[in-house]
């Protein structure tokens, strides 16, 4: 249970999207493009840190009727935070995100954080789990952002990759191409997964 | 009248909570591996999203608007969902068991279920009035029971077809809620 | 500023108020110890219980309907915190885990079709029971493995299921969905009561093993060198392997399959290197024992069979006694095999080991003399085993010619003849049963009506034309107060404390061979008849439970189980070889002896899974389908060809040697080479499998 | 029931701390949030329409018009936003609205101190994909520019220099009456920005 173990797990053995399966909806919307995941990614790691330490030092006050709601607003409060800094220095962004930035708020990687681990541990250990977690569901985002915006657009973080000749797979943009694209890495990770074992 | 239609039109297959907003995904490949589940909890989501829409709407209105503290949307509105869905869950309960007991158990995901909160905002956005969100919500969970249960049927053939060892799981669920995605995608630029 | 903070406080207020009124008005009772209890259970609604899911699970542990153990996912530690949220001690539970039964995947088995659908057993099945000749065979598309919520199973290269017994939990899903039932659950309880069945894998020769060793699995250990593994397999059959390695008479490799190519496999030696290789490591294996039971259980009789059924009971949780006449245990084995055959030390440590794994012994005390049935049931004891041995046994002692009585009312012909002779004969009171007795049966009565009996019942197994009697004789009889019962036997005996009361007699009228006792029950009316004592004209006494019998006092809820001075006996199910399954004095078996130690062992395992079977309040009766020596087992009569293999010769004393040192042991046993040979010649069978060279698919696709 | 009251004291209380730095965040971003809004929603269309070759950031330079009172005597503010060549206006452009097919149509109009359109762009709109759209184009926005009062915009069939866009004449409508209604205000805003 060393702080190093609980930052290390989120980034392959337990990586949210990938491998918890968990926090799928801004996975799938966001990610048409690397830059859009990566900002996703690190709004949702802020608002996962912030509310596991608060989470943490608040877990012997609020009762466990309440909890539930008394969790959200924290991380509800998080969010709006994340979502006025936002719009204030990252306008573009934000437009692209959406109605995905108030979503943050119901993650299940937050909110399942905050329940499992958060109100039970201890602040230092709470965030190195949050930290943890939120690099690994930035990178996961980030990867199928670039992956996506390589085949859908032939570029990554708009650096064009893919020569002049290449026809775009517009479908890769769309939902069905966010799903398939999910699924092939799903697949590539459980065969890397037999592979090790 | 017409304006109804194809607002529902829209909300069920066109901008499929699911399909085109990627709203709900979480449970949506959750609990799409049994049937009974699957009904039990569309049934849930478009009671809940229907109810919580309406008041949100209310709270929205008559709250947040007066004051100019449309920013702290996200906040009372998550709220108001919370402490809904905790309150069904305790009405149906104590006053109808017999419900409580077919979706009970499923409330409490509906919580963390994106397109309940989704479709709260959406409706905001849009600046629906009272009835339009009324039917907005309502055709929007039941275009995400469909795609559910849909989903639910392919999956549950796919459990005893030779699929490639690490595509079996998650994977092909994924695949199939792509290529039903994909057919989705064919009712674009009808409304 | 404020307004925001009003707005947002003031519907955190409000949520709360809403939530705290809520909570008040629509308040459930429900029980906090379903909750407690549904928290503990491990949440994977795997359904091994029986109940839907774990909170249905929860709410009968917590209302007494189930035991706090029901949860065959959570394993020990989830019943250790079940447990200690009602407040309860736990009974141990008994560790199942789950054993594929066959051992050819598809490729090496034989096919009727090549299958290319649905990649599912169930599927699979429907189209004539499976692409595989054989019946039992796994169909190996993996439903087990896909069921299994613990991900214990997984399939092998082979085309069949593994198992990882570290992840297994026992919750017994595979076998619920495995078509085939090929999948089973086993424990050490259901291993050493398991009798060969029709659907499942077995080879011929542990078919024909009167104890019912899994012998190609055994030779499968040895021949990989893991000697300790294949003692363990055998003692789960057979407590007396160093014993049986030297003497048995080995009808397996009478029926083994390679009588068709060339020589048996030398299956007893291999059994006798293996347990040597035990007694010479110094220690012993340790033994896997079912959670005590608290049931104690006295085995009368330290020979064979009664050491073999009390090594069995204490397998199975329960706490034997022996109780031995003669001042040594081992019975015929130490008076009358040779110390050529087999040393004493070496049964000696045998014997120690069976002792070893919980079981008392008395020496030197004999039934009947210092100990009588309804003195031991008195005392406490759950059931009294009686393997008193054959009549060669009775007569190592010599004729009495006081009897004393060993079973309460019940005696040897020729012991009370003799007795008469000496004058010395009891007098009887009461009416008296004749059994057994055939020709004599009329003199033998004649002679209890001497003896003082009042009125006497004769029991004939055959009809009254097979009599040897005239009508006329039979007439007479009846004239004088005989009844006789045609085509019937005696199915039970009654009594209380050390006094028999009435017999069960049984019409066998509309009996087919192989019906239990409760399906005879059902067709045939069951005589009681009040008689104080029963001669019976075998040599021998034969193999009986005596057990108490339990009364229902009280009403309501308030109804209590309360034993009470009565007994019935129980009449252990038979074995494969009885040629009849109903009756205290069986043809085939029990009027008979055991011509060899492995079939009183057999008969001593039998013994003890019937006792088990009656403790555990389960009906006493052979599992059905079991395997009859008259069942048609599905088998082949040719093998391919194989290459021939010469049996390994087993090094023996030369005679000059043997006339030097006449007590010296002749067999001495194989090397660890000749049993790896001898080993690699198993064909390692099933029932239709046998390990041949991997056909290719075009030689496959063309014998189609 | 001291539980009871406990938990709404609690949430009550993380609710209305919440409230206080939300508000205190909002507060704070407040002024950079509408310049953004402004720069990202109204900049790109400002580009458009305001001539080359002016040295300022015309979002920062706003200047709100009063153009009335409302009905409750709250004051009617129009943004105007200046393009300025050493410190000097060159041209200065605010939007118009008006309604079109499927709702509002919403343009920017750029104008020179002479009350020549500098040009034309179209913000928002949800017209008709292929059809109303098209009133986006550079095609039609393009015929704008270098017009000069309502006489000269109105489209060709009532005599004006604008052609509609084939087969939208609703959506091409209602563009041309959003920039009449810029250009109506013109005088007043003129008068108030110089």
């Amino acid at each position: 249970m060393s702080v190093l173990s609980e930052f290390t797990k989120g980034l392959w053995k337990e990586v949210p999207p990938f491998r918890l399966v968990l926090g799928l909806c801004p996975t799938l919307a966001v990610t048409t493009a690397a830059k859009n995941g990566l900002g996703m990614g690190l709004a949702t790691t802020f608002v996962l840190v912030c509310s596991n330490i608060l989470v943490s030092l608040l877990r012997n006050v609020i009762p466990s009727k309440v909890r539930i709601a008394g969790f959200i607003v924290i991380i509800a409060s998080f969010v709006v935070i994340v979502e006025l800094v936002m719009q204030a220095y990252f306008y573009p962004l934000f437009k692209v995100l959406g109605i995905f930035i108030p979503l943050i708020v119901v993650n299940c990687i937050i909110l399942g954080r905050a329940e499992a681990f958060a109100s039970k541990n201890g602040l230092i250990l709470s965030a190195a789990d949050g930290l943890g977690m939120g690099i690994g569901f930035t990178m996961s985002l980030t990867f199928l952002g670039a992956v996506r915006e390589w085949m859908g657009s032939g570029s990554v973080f708009g650096v064009p990759l893919a020569g002049p000749h290449f026809q775009p797979f517009a479908i890769m943009l769309k939902p069905p191409g966010a799903f398939l694209c999910l699924a092939v890495i799903l697949a590539i990770m459980n065969l890397i997964s037999a592979k090790r074992a | 009248m017409h304006e109804y239609w194809l607002l529902i039109v829209g909300a069920v297959f066109v901008n499929n909570i699911i399909l085109a907003r990627y709203l709900g995904n979480c449970p949506f490949f959750g609990v799409s591996n049994r049937m009974d589940t699957a009904t039990g909890m569309a049934m849930a989501v478009v009671f809940v999203i229907t109810l919580a829409s309406c008041i949100t709407w209310l709270v929205e209105k008559y709250v947040l608007a007066p004051f100019g503290l449309e920013y702290l949307e996200t906040i009372a509105f998550i709220l108001v969902i919370a402490s809904l869905v905790q309150l069904v869950e305790m009405f149906l309960q104590k006053s109808v068991p017999a419900l409580y007991r077919a979706l009970g158990i499923y409330l409490p995901l509906i919580t963390t279920n994106c397109a309940v909160l989704g479709v709260a905002v959406l409706c905001v956005e849009e600046d629906f009035n009272f009835i339009k969100t009324l039917v907005f919500a309502f055709a929007s969970a039941v275009g995400y029971g469909m795609a559910l249960i849909m989903l639910t049927g392919i999956r549950e053939r796919i459990l005893v077809a030779p699929v490639p060892k690490h595509l079996q799981g998650l994977p092909v669920g994924l695949i199939s809620g792509g290529l039903l995605a994909l057919a989705f995608l064919g009712f674009l630029g009808m409304v | 500023m404020l307004s925001a903070i009003l707005a947002i406080g003031g519907l955190g207020f409000v949520a709360g108020v809403g939530l705290a009124a809520a909570s008040k008005i629509f308040y459930v009772y429900v029980d906090p110890l379903i909750v407690a209890v549904e928290e503990a259970l491990p949440g994977a609604n795997c359904g091994g219980c029986g109940f839907p899911g774990c909170s249905g699970a929860a709410e009968a542990i917590a209302t007494g309907k189930a035991p706090p153990t029901i949860c065959v996912g959570g394993g020990p530690a989830t019943h250790a915190k079940v447990a200690s949220i009602l407040g309860i001690e736990i009974k141990e539970v008994e560790p199942e885990i789950a054993r594929p039964g066959c051992y050819y995947g598809p490729q090496e088995a034989d096919l009727k079709y090549i299958y290319d659908g649905l990649n599912d057993c169930r599927a699979a099945m429907l189209l004539g029971g499976g692409a595989k000749e054989c019946p039992v065979g796994c169909l190996g598309l993996g439903s087990c493995v896909k069921a299994c919520p613990f991900g214990a199973l997984s399939m092998g290269e082979d085309g069949l299921p593994r198992v990882n017994a570290s992840l297994c939990t026992g919750c017994g899903t595979c076998e619920r969905v495995c078509p085939k039932h090929i999948i089973t659950l086993t424990s050490n309880s259901r291993r050493v009561t398991q009798e060969y069945t029709l659907d499942q894998c077995s080879a011929p020769c542990q078919r024909t093993c009167p104890a019912g060793i899994d012998i190609p699995a055994y030779i499968d250990a040895a021949g990989r060198g893991d000697y300790l593994e294949a003692v363990r397999i055998i003692k789960e059959k057979n407590p007396f392997p160093l014993v049986c390695g030297r003497i048995c008479v080995h009808p397996c490799e009478n029926e083994c399959r390679r009588n068709l190519l060339d020589e048996p496999v030398a299956i007893n030696p291999i059994k006798r290197f293996v347990a040597d290789f035990e007694m010479k490591s110094g220690s012993r294996i340790p033994i896997e024992k079912a959670p005590p039971t608290g049931k104690r259980i006295a085995v009368i009789g330290g020979g064979a069979e009664g050491l073999t059924a009390a090594f069995f009971l204490a397998r199975l949780g329960h706490e034997p006694t022996v109780y031995e006449g003669k001042p040594h245990l081992g019975g015929l084995l130490r008076t009358i095999i040779p110390d050529s055959r087999l040393p004493k030390d070496v049964l000696d440590w045998e014997i120690q080991g069976i002792l070893e794994t919980g079981v008392t012994a008395h020496t030197n005390t004999k039934l009947g003399r210092d100990v009588a049935i309804g003195d031991l049931l008195q005392e406490g004891y759950d059931a009294v085993f009686v393997a008193t041995g054959g009549w060669d046994s009775q007569m190592s002692e010599g004729l009495p010619t006081e009897p004393y009585q060993m079973l309460p009312g019940v005696h040897l012909l020729v012991h009370l003849s003799f007795a008469h002779m000496a004058g010395k004969a009891p007098q009887l009171a009461g009416d008296a049963m004749i059994v057994g007795c055939g020709n004599a049966s009329i003199d033998a009565a004649h002679l209890l009506k001497t003896l003082g009996a009042q009125h006497v019942h004769v029991v004939f197994r055959g009809s009254r034309q097979e009599s040897p009697f005239t009508d006329e004789e039979l007439q007479a009889a009846e004239a004088q107060g005989i009844t006789f019962h045609f085509r019937s036997a005696i199915t039970r005996m009654f009594g209380r404390a050390g006094d028999l009361t009435h017999v069960e007699v049984a019409s066998l009228e509309k009996y087919v061979p192989g019906q239990t006792l409760q399906q005879l029950h059902e067709q045939a009316a069951l005589q009681h008849i009040p008689v104080q004592t029963l001669v019976t004209g075998a040599g021998r006494f034969p193999e009986l439970i005596y057990a108490p019998v339990y009364e229902q006092r009280g009403e309501g809820d308030q109804q209590e189980l309360v034993r009470t001075d009565h007994w019935e006996t129980v009449v252990p199910y038979a074995g494969p070889f009885a040629e009849e399954d109903v009756g205290i004095f069986r043809p085939g078996e029990a009027t008979t002896d055991y011509k060899a130690v492995v079939e009183a062992i057999g008969a001593g395992r039998r013994g003890a899974a019937s006792v088990h079977k009656r403790l555990m309040g389960e009906e006493v009766a052979a599992p059905p389908g079991m395997i009859r020596r008259s069942t048609r087992v599905l088998t082949v009569d040719t093998l391919e060809p194989l290459s021939p293999q010469p049996r390994e010769k087993m090094p023996a004393l030369s005679p000059v040697e043997q006339m030097a040192n006449p007590e010296a042991e002749v067999e001495l046993g194989f090397s660890e080479e000749q049993v790896r040979r001898e080993a690699q010649r198993c064909l390692r069978c099933g029932l239709i499998c046998y390990r041949r060279p991997l056909q290719e698919p075009e030689s496959l696709a063309k014998s189609a | 029931m001291r539980d009871l009251i406990k938990m709404v004291v609690v949430l009550t209380a993380i609710c209305g701390t919440s409230g206080l730095v939300l508000s205190y965040v909002n507060e704070a971003t407040k002024a950079p949030r509408e310049y953004q809004l402004l720069k990202f929603v109204k900049g790109p269309s400002l580009k458009v329409v305001l001539p080359e070759g002016y040295d300022n950031d015309p979002i920062t330079d706003k200047i709100q018009v009063k153009l009335g009172t409302d009905e409750k005597g709250q004051p009617i503010l129009k943004d105007v936003f200046p393009a300025k060549k050493d410190g000097k206006i060159v041209a200065f452009a605010y939007d118009a609205t008006a309604s079109g097919y499927h709702g509002p149509v919403s343009l920017m109009i750029g104008f020179a101190p002479d009350g020549t359109l500098t040009g034309v762009s179209v913000m928002t709109h949800s017209e008709t994909p292929g059809l109303g759209a098209r009133i986006t184009e550079p095609a039609f926005t393009r015929q704008f520019a270098k017009l000069k009062g309502l006489d000269q915009v109105k489209l060709s069939t009532q005599g004006g220099r604008i052609d509609a866009v084939s087969g939208a004449t609703i959506s091409s409508t209602a563009a041309v009456t959003a920039v009449q209604e810029a250009i109506k205000l013109f005088p007043k805003i003129k008068e108030e920005v110089l």
